[in-house]
């Protein structure tokens, strides 16, 4: 079966892997948003290598004197369209992750995925230590209540 | 004024948020928001009441095809009525449950909650592909600050994960757009479906299906990929994780089912992908694993969080028969779940609101001292199992006559095998409830009828969810309808 | 010749990924993200999509570099340790990366000119917009006015970010300094006393050399927010444009000047009217009788114009609120005073942590409440009400 | 006649300018501290940039070859400063010269730390100037 | 049909009775009065209905047109739902009365919840009783189980609460996924889920899944607490005795074999069953149950819990009963709903009394108890002579019935009928008569002497004074031990009632 010509596309796919793998496997999450952007920017490559023609010119009009020279190969504009959207997706996402990691360094002291995995987890242990404990106490105060309210029911 | 409606579905709320940012007044903007929420729901009802057919609405004037097209049938109508009631009671709650140094800026938290609705509201009516990315990432990014703003530390790392995956998710949705783009040269829903027959051998748009499902599976939380919605869901603020856990999952699911009906074609799906042998395996672990995890959950609203992942495995479920009576239960259990989950979320909210914490041991013999909210959550609780006289059985019956009539009544056994985990859950935390000593060392609790704001639109859902339960008549003989236009009888 | 060009570029974009991957240095990863925008314009360019290679470039290279460095200088510039290779992260890449090479064995050729791809609506917009619409940039005509409810949408996304950013961080801006502004570190910057960068406000040959260059970036985006129609440009690269500007004057003059001089409440109004003039150009359109931003409604006798009004006031609005949303969003960022929590490190064994404390700044009083992250476990081990006594 | 000259021009300038970028980051590589390996950085600014532009000029028209030219000023102005920013920096943050070590000392080696730059020295120590990481 | 008005008079009765107590919550008196008398005006409106049924208009009240798609919330009253709604709506009162006694005298907490959840329960076990169709009878068989969890986990100690979570778990869990798939599948194959004389699966179901079919129902019903499913009853016991009276005895448990009657009668069909054999597997299990659980009731120390028991093996005939589908059994399984109800409720009215007033629990304290309690003993005398099937009580002609219907299937069926008789007369009538003929057991505390504290004889000499149980508890038993005696002679009322189910 004869290969189409498509190693642009293979090219595309390899930095598209490359910016996922870093969204997954780095724990920092300020490397983390690159790679995501990193991820994005390739799909955006994608789109527009979609969109290419060989030999096509930028999609703009070439007027002689006011109107569009006929018979003129232009590339495809819809994926340029579509990537204008895309990219500025990226930033704004970007940028609410960038903002969110600042939080969470204040709040947590760290940027490492993690680090605050752990934290939480601790947070998460020590709540249920502490509910454990005051259950224990107040099974303990109400288990004297109940025989100090034995003698004298109250008829509901 | 009444042609004009799909689009003022998504622009009211749309345009409101920047009106809210530009007056800049505390009070005025919850006004102007429940406001824009409200209208936003009658636009959605007028129109699913009054239309008899599919209304296509071309923006900018332009022919479908070559310009966007709202596309809204009679299930896009059903589930934009439910997103947008749920958000008016949702909105109601205000900024309760959000951290301290929101107090000065409620107007950006109103704005972001109203591009979060409009992006929602957006995807439904859409009928153009890449239309329905660009909403998606709106009400995503929205859905991610309104997350990051619960009141503990942890919400933010509840928003990030969600971030991180959620743009994964988002990210593989686009290049699913795209390659489908590729392969039939239009995005339009019409003409993509008409187009789809030529290339329906070709590998790239079986590719193009994959990433689009599983795109669309994580935003759904389908079992592998749901890890960002227990915490999201728990960490998020009162308003914001009644709005979502009654909608969010859900409009993904009708965009899935969109994707496999409208877009690429049932008979393609299902016989040549064989989708449904794929997703009922997935479907059954979610529900049984969902449900598992939620007994052991310390809190409530992590509790009702995982029994939101066991739901989606139902409505996985439904729609892997692949058939007409499978897609019509998923609807149901679409609206069913969202009305019963809001109520249950709304609920937990005001018992927030009143003892200062979800965890349970803080709740335990808030029976007595809470009966209506108390006995709110039971009737909410009965219509998540399914016990009948609640919208929950409705859904759960169509689920099963759609079981029985794939001719596979083990299935049929699993669903009401599940069901059963989450008589357990919703039964400890009422145990939790009525049948234990109040903490002795608790905090002195305020009356319950202090705050009203936290509890009337709970209960206004619960009796909306016993009521649809009893008069079922109404929801399901629409449903069927929408079931029927959708469906067309392709299988 | 152009596939040679390609190849170089698809080579250098490759090792910039992989060096971003390993590098450790943040600082160095961030300029590396920029390098990698900046190939992919030049890649963009090469393969005709000119608008695509301008918004890549400006915003791609230009903002988000900037937002990252603003980010480094409020938290940790350098990875914590190097992690091995994790296999699951490999295997989901492999699995997917493979899916996608699958699809693409069914792919046409790159550039083939009969694809399907180019058949359906590219054909009509290319042979049908001049006349429809005659601007002759076909991608501003399909943007505003065939796909106008996309870049609405888009505008939105925009809008959203920039709420959210003034929700996530709007909340401590460190207070403007007292009325005479000395130009040393009103800043308490977290780097130790030591290390701390001179900073470039005493820099005069910057400072005339940006007051010189300042009017002239001004004027190009407004160029460019009026030759959207004719080449590449609009209002998403205008409005980037003039944020870059305005972030020159803030890096060079310190971020308390940019304040002063364009204060956020103002921005954040100026933020919302350019989408209320988009939906507002909308809305007039369905009042005229027309559906949502069909422009061809304001002048029934010949529709075109009407579009290259429609077009004009809509890339307008989204350059006022991209402009805006952008200069937020950096003001934002720079302005938040760091909170100086010391940096928690998990030890090899992730068991305990050592605590590397940045410097002895007395945390601010609000920080207090914030509670990082070391005193909550220290008062957690110590059995006191941890964070789950929340005041009710 | 009149173009094929101008394009004659044209290309020696542009393939001198391309001889400088070459020349800028061999410079970058091979020299061995912070401010030459700037040295070497500028020469692919100005130089380099600047006669791959002039080149450009002779094959483009008019409107565009005043453009090129527009575009060689802003080059010039912004990458020099850039660079002078760059250096302060680095000179404040305490990066010196000698601190480098180097095989074949050509001038004398460095005189011990003076006092007053005590503090320069122990940041310099701290701040581990540009290991290639 | 103007019956339906009746109808739902009937059924609102009930819950009007609940809001009612609900509201008269702190005052006692007030609220044991509006019990009784809704209690009685509920008897009093499913007596009305009666002669309306005996003459075959059976009355009919549509509530909602569709609660399930095609499946309207509809209620029919036909002869076997008349007379479990007679037995529950007739007992209630009663039950009433005494629960009012026994509560006070044992001091009970939120009586209020336990009068409210009273009066729901009836309303759902008339709900069952006047079932339309099988949608509606899982709908109000569902609201039983909910209706009588926060009864069993009353004294919320952790013992009710595990007993609460087994009832819950093993009702619930039965219902949903044996019940519900069941009416599902029904709903599938018929078509229909009304409840039509003669059966509704005829020709819809394939023969060899008619068996698993008619397991799925059986053990759909949990509350028949067949022998695998039954440990729920045992566990029950620990609820106060009104709620085991009443409920355990008559309302929930006979909830679930009405509903397997039901079932046989009008969603199978006593011909298709009879034809194709689908139900000898019933008999076996149902033989079985009746068997083992009389052998266990042997060595049950606790009263109540041996009452348990013996229910369980009385329930075990109806099922058999239902499961021989000849008309004699039928009619003998439909008797015994009658029967067993007011016998066993005299029997645990006598448990509670002895309880309240004795304080004592176990079967091997009662000796010598019938000098200080003679009409407790009596009535329970009585009470076990219905149970075990003895000629002056009403038992004994629903255990002839069972033997006719039995001799006609096999002489199998008709051993096990006497043998388990023989075993009743072994774990139940030993207790009356060592209550009057055997001497109280000589107390313990004389021959230790004296040295033990005061205390040990505050509790025995409270034990001497106390004489017959309180009046509002001696009332009911005393009526209810006659109900089993007019049975005897009347029950051919009964009989002539259930005929023209088995008439084809």
């Amino acid at each position: 079966m004869t290969l189409p010509n498509v190693w642009n596309y293979w090219a595309v796919v390899v930095l598209m892997m490359v910016g996922l793998y870093i969204v997954i496997a780095k724990p920092n999450y300020v490397k983390k948003l690159m790679g995501l952007s990193l991820f994005q920017v390739s799909v955006i490559m994608l789109y527009v290598s979609m969109g290419r023609v060989t030999g096509g010119t930028a999609p703009i009009y070439i007027l002689d004197d006011g109107a569009p020279r006929p018979f003129v190969l232009y590339t495809n504009p819809v994926p340029h369209v579509l990537m204008l959207t895309a990219i500025v997706v990226g930033i704004a996402t970007t940028a609410v992750g960038l903002a969110l990691v600042v939080r969470i360094r204040e709040a947590y002291g760290s940027s490492e995925e993690d680090v605050v995995a752990e934290l939480d987890r601790r947070e998460v242990e020590a709540a249920n230590a502490l509910a454990a404990q005051r259950a224990a106490e107040s099974d303990a105060s109400s288990a004297t209540a109940a025989h100090a309210g034995a003698s004298h029911e109250e008829h509901a | 004024m009444s042609e004009h409606l799909p689009i003022l579905m998504v622009l009211v709320p749309l345009l409101s948020a920047p009106l809210v940012v530009f007056i800049k007044h505390r009070k005025a903007s919850r006004v102007i928001a429940t406001l824009a929420c409200a209208l936003s729901a009658c636009a959605a009802w007028t129109l699913a009441l009054q239309m008899s057919s599919a209304v296509s609405y071309p923006l900018g004037g332009w022919r479908p095809a070559i310009g966007i097209e709202l596309r809204v049938d009679f299930a896009g109508a059903y589930v934009a009525a439910i997103v947008s009631t749920i958000a008016t009671f949702a909105i109601s709650l205000g900024t309760r449950g959000t951290r301290e140094d929101v107090v000065g800026r409620e107007m950006f938290f109103y704005a972001a909650f109203l591009m979060c609705v409009a992006g929602l509201m957006g995807m439904v009516v859409t009928g153009d592909a890449f239309n329905v990315f660009v909403f998606l990432e709106i009400s995503s990014l929205s859905t991610y600050t309104l997350v990051a703003m619960g009141k503990e530390r942890r919400a933010l790392t509840a928003a990030l994960n969600y971030l991180f995956l959620g743009t994964l998710g988002g990210t593989f949705v686009l290049i699913g757009i795209g390659l489908m783009y590729q392969m039939t040269g239009t995005l339009n829903a019409a003409a993509v479906s008409a187009r789809i027959r030529e290339v329906e051998h070709l590998r790239t748009t079986h590719v193009a299906f994959a990433f689009l499902a599983v795109g669309l599976g994580i935003k759904l939380a389908v079992f592998p990929l749901h890890q960002w919605l227990p915490g999201a869901y728990s960490q998020a603020p009162h308003a914001v994780s009644s709005f979502l856990a009654g909608t969010a999952t859900k409009v993904m699911y009708f965009q899935l089912i969109r994707v496999v009906v409208s877009f690429f074609g049932v008979a393609y799906v299902f016989d040549t992908l064989h989708f449904g042998d794929f997703l009922l395996p997935l479907s059954l672990v979610a529900m049984f694993a969902g449900s598992l995890s939620a007994i052991f959950q310390p809190s409530l609203r992590r509790l009702l969080a995982y029994s939101s992942i066991g739901q989606v495995g139902y409505l996985t479920l439904a729609l892997s028969l692949g058939t007409e009576a499978g897609l019509n239960a998923g609807l149901l259990h679409l609206g069913a779940h969202a009305v019963t989950k809001t109520a249950l979320f709304l609920i937990a909210a005001a018992f927030i609101a009143q003892v200062g914490d979800d965890r349970l041991d803080r709740l335990s013999g808030l029976g007595k001292r809470y009966p209506l909210l108390s006995l709110g959550f039971v009737l909410g609780g009965l219509s998540l199992i399914g016990v009948p006289g609640t919208v929950g059985f409705v859904s759960k019956w169509a689920l099963l006559e759609a079981v029985l009539a794939g001719g596979r009544p083990w299935l049929a056994f699993l669903i009401l095998a599940s069901s059963m985990l989450a008589v357990v859950y919703v039964f400890r935390v009422v145990e939790v409830l009525y049948f234990r000593a109040p903490l002795a060392n608790a905090p002195p609790l305020a009356r319950e009828r202090a705050d009203w704001g936290s509890w009337v639109p709970a209960g206004l859902l619960v009796l909306v969810s016993v009521g649809l339960g009893v008069w079922s008549e109404l929801p399901s003989e629409y449903v069927a309808t929408a079931a029927q236009s959708l469906f067309g009888g392709a299988r | 010749m152009e596939t040679a060009i390609t190849v170089v570029l698809f080579v250098l974009l490759l090792a910039t990924a992989i060096i971003l991957g390993r590098q450790r240095n943040l600082f160095a990863a961030s300029m590396l993200t920029g390098i990698f925008s900046l190939v992919s314009a030049g890649l963009f360019t090469v393969m005709e999509a000119v608008d695509v290679a301008f918004t890549e470039a400006a915003v791609g290279a230009g903002i988000s570099t900037v937002l990252m460095l603003a980010t480094l200088s409020l938290t940790e510039d350098v990875e914590a340790r190097e992690k091995k290779i994790s296999w699951p992260a490999l295997a989901v890449v492999v699995l997917t990366g493979g899916a996608l090479i699958y699809g693409t064995l069914d792919m046409p050729n790159f550039g083939d000119p009969h694809a399907v791809v180019h058949g359906e609506i590219a054909r009509y917009y290319i042979d049908r917009s001049w006349d429809e619409i005659g601007l002759p940039n076909m991608v501003t005509s399909i943007l505003a006015s065939y796909r106008g409810s996309d870049t609405f949408g888009e505008l939105g996304v925009v809008f959203v970010a920039g709420t959210s950013v003034l929700l996530l961080l709007g909340g401590r801006r460190s207070e403007l300094p007292a009325s005479g502004e000395s130009p040393g570190h009103e800043r308490p910057s977290s780097r130790p006393p030591g290390k701390r960068h001179a900073h470039v406000r005493e820099m005069p040959v910057v400072r005339t050399v940006a007051k010189v260059m300042l009017p002239y970036i001004v004027l190009f985006a407004f160029y460019v927010q009026a030759h959207g129609d004719f080449g590449p440009g609009g209002g998403f690269q205008a409005g980037v444009i003039l944020a870059t500007a305005f972030i020159l004057f803030g890096l060079v003059f310190g971020p308390q000047e940019l304040v002063r001089h364009v204060p956020p409440e103002r921005l954040e109004r100026i933020m919302a009217v350019g989408l209320m003039i988009y939906g507002g150009v909308g809305v007039v359109a369905m009042l005229l009788g027309g559906q949502f931003l069909a422009y061809g409604v304001f002048t029934p006798s010949h529709p075109s114009h009407g579009h290259h009004y429609g077009i004009f006031m809509v890339e307008l609005g989204v350059g006022i609120t991209v402009s805006a949303v952008m200069i937020i969003i950096y003001a934002t960022f720079a302005t938040r005073r760091p909170s100086l929590a010391p940096q928690v490190v998990l030890d090899a064994e992730d068991r305990c942590e050592t605590e590397v404390s940045a410097d002895d700044v007395p945390l601010v009083p609000e920080e207090r409440a914030l509670r990082s992250g070391a005193d909550l476990l220290a008062e957690g081990a110590a059995g006191t009400d941890a964070a789950s006594e929340v005041p009710s | 006649m009149i173009t094929d000259v101008l394009h004659v021009i044209g290309a020696f300038f542009v393939v001198v300018g391309a001889l400088f970028c070459v020349i800028g980051g061999i410079g970058v590589i091979r020299l061995p501290d912070f401010y030459s390996r700037c040295h070497g950085s500028g020469i692919t600014d100005s130089a380099g940039a600047g006669a791959l532009l002039l080149g450009l000029m002779f094959f483009a028209p008019p409107l565009v070859a005043f453009k090129l030219l527009a575009l060689v000023a802003f080059l010039w102005v912004s990458s020099t400063v850039s660079t002078h920013s760059l250096a302060k920096a680095a000179y404040s943050q305490g990066v010196r010269i000698e601190n480098v070590p180097r095989k074949d000392w050509t001038i004398a080696p460095p005189p011990p730390p003076a006092a007053e730059d005590a503090v320069l020295a122990d940041a310099a120590s701290a701040a581990d100037p540009e290991e290639p990481a | 049909m103007s019956q339906s008005l009746g109808v739902g008079v009937a059924l609102g009765l009930p819950v009007v009775g609940a809001a009612l107590v609900a509201l008269a919550g702190k005052r006692p008196n007030v609220r044991e009065a509006v019990t009784g008398l809704t209690g009685l005006a509920t008897f009093v409106a499913v007596a009305a209905l009666y002669p309306a049924v005996v003459a075959g208009r059976l009355p009919e009240l549509q509530l909602v047109e569709a609660m399930l798609p095609g499946v309207p919330l509809m209620f029919r009253v036909e002869p076997l739902g008349m007379l479990y709604a007679l037995v529950a709506a007739g007992l209630w009162p009663v039950t009433s009365a005494y629960a009012a006694g026994y509560l006070r005298e044992h001091h009970e907490q939120n009586q209020t919840r336990f009068f409210v959840c009273f009066a729901l329960s009836i309303f759902a076990a008339l709900g069952i009783a006047f079932a339309g169709n099988l949608a509606t009878l899982f709908l109000f068989y569902e609201v039983l189980t909910l209706a009588t969890f926060p009864l069993v986990t009353h004294h919320q100690t952790p013992e009710a609460q595990r007993a609460g979570r087994v009832y819950l778990g093993i009702l619930m869990g039965t219902s949903v996924c044996f019940l519900l798939l069941a009416i599902a599948f029904t709903y599938y194959a018929a078509g229909t889920l009304d409840f039509v004389p003669g059966g509704i699966l005829r020709g819809h179901v394939a023969t060899s899944s008619l068996p698993l079919l008619l397991a799925l129902f059986v053990y759909g019903c949990g509350k028949a607490a067949l022998m695998p499913l039954h440990r729920w009853l045992p566990n029950a016991m620990v609820a106060p005795t009104p709620v085991s009276a009443l409920l355990h005895a008559v309302a929930v448990v006979k909830a679930g074999v009405f509903a397997i009657l039901k079932i046989v009668v009008y969603v199978f069909g006593l011909d298709l069953l009879r034809d194709t054999g689908a139900s000898d597997w019933l008999m076996f299990m149902a033989s079985v149950t009746i068997l083992l659980a009389s052998l266990i009731a042997f060595k049950q120390d606790n009263l109540k819990a041996r009452l348990a028991y013996s229910t369980i093996s009385q329930l075990a005939y109806i099922v058999l009963g239902a499961a021989m589908v000849t008309p004699d059994a039928i009619l003998g399984g439909g008797l015994h709903i009658a029967t067993h109800a007011v016998g066993k409720i005299t029997l645990f009215f006598c448990a509670g009394a002895i309880i309240v007033t004795a304080h004592k629990t176990e079967v091997s304290q009662l000796d010598g108890l019938g000098k200080k309690m003679p009409i407790t003993m009596a009535a329970f005398l009585i009470g076990s002579l219905s149970i075990i099937g003895l000629p002056p009580t009403g038992g004994s002609w629903s255990k002839w019935l069972l033997a006719l219907g039995a001799a006609e299937q096999s002489p199998v069926l008709v051993g096990v009928l006497m043998l388990s008789s023989l075993l009743g007369i072994g774990y139940l009538l030993p207790i009356p008569l060592r209550a009057f003929f055997f001497d109280p057991p000589a107390s313990p505390a004389r021959e230790h002497g004296h040295g033990h504290g005061h205390d040990h004889d505050h509790g025995h000499a409270q034990d001497h004074e106390h004489g017959e149980a309180h009046p509002l508890m001696l009332v009911p038993l005393s009526l209810t031990a006659v109900g089993c005696l007019l049975l005897f002679f009347y029950s051919q009322h009964v009989v002539a009632l259930l005929r023209p189910l088995v008439t084809p």
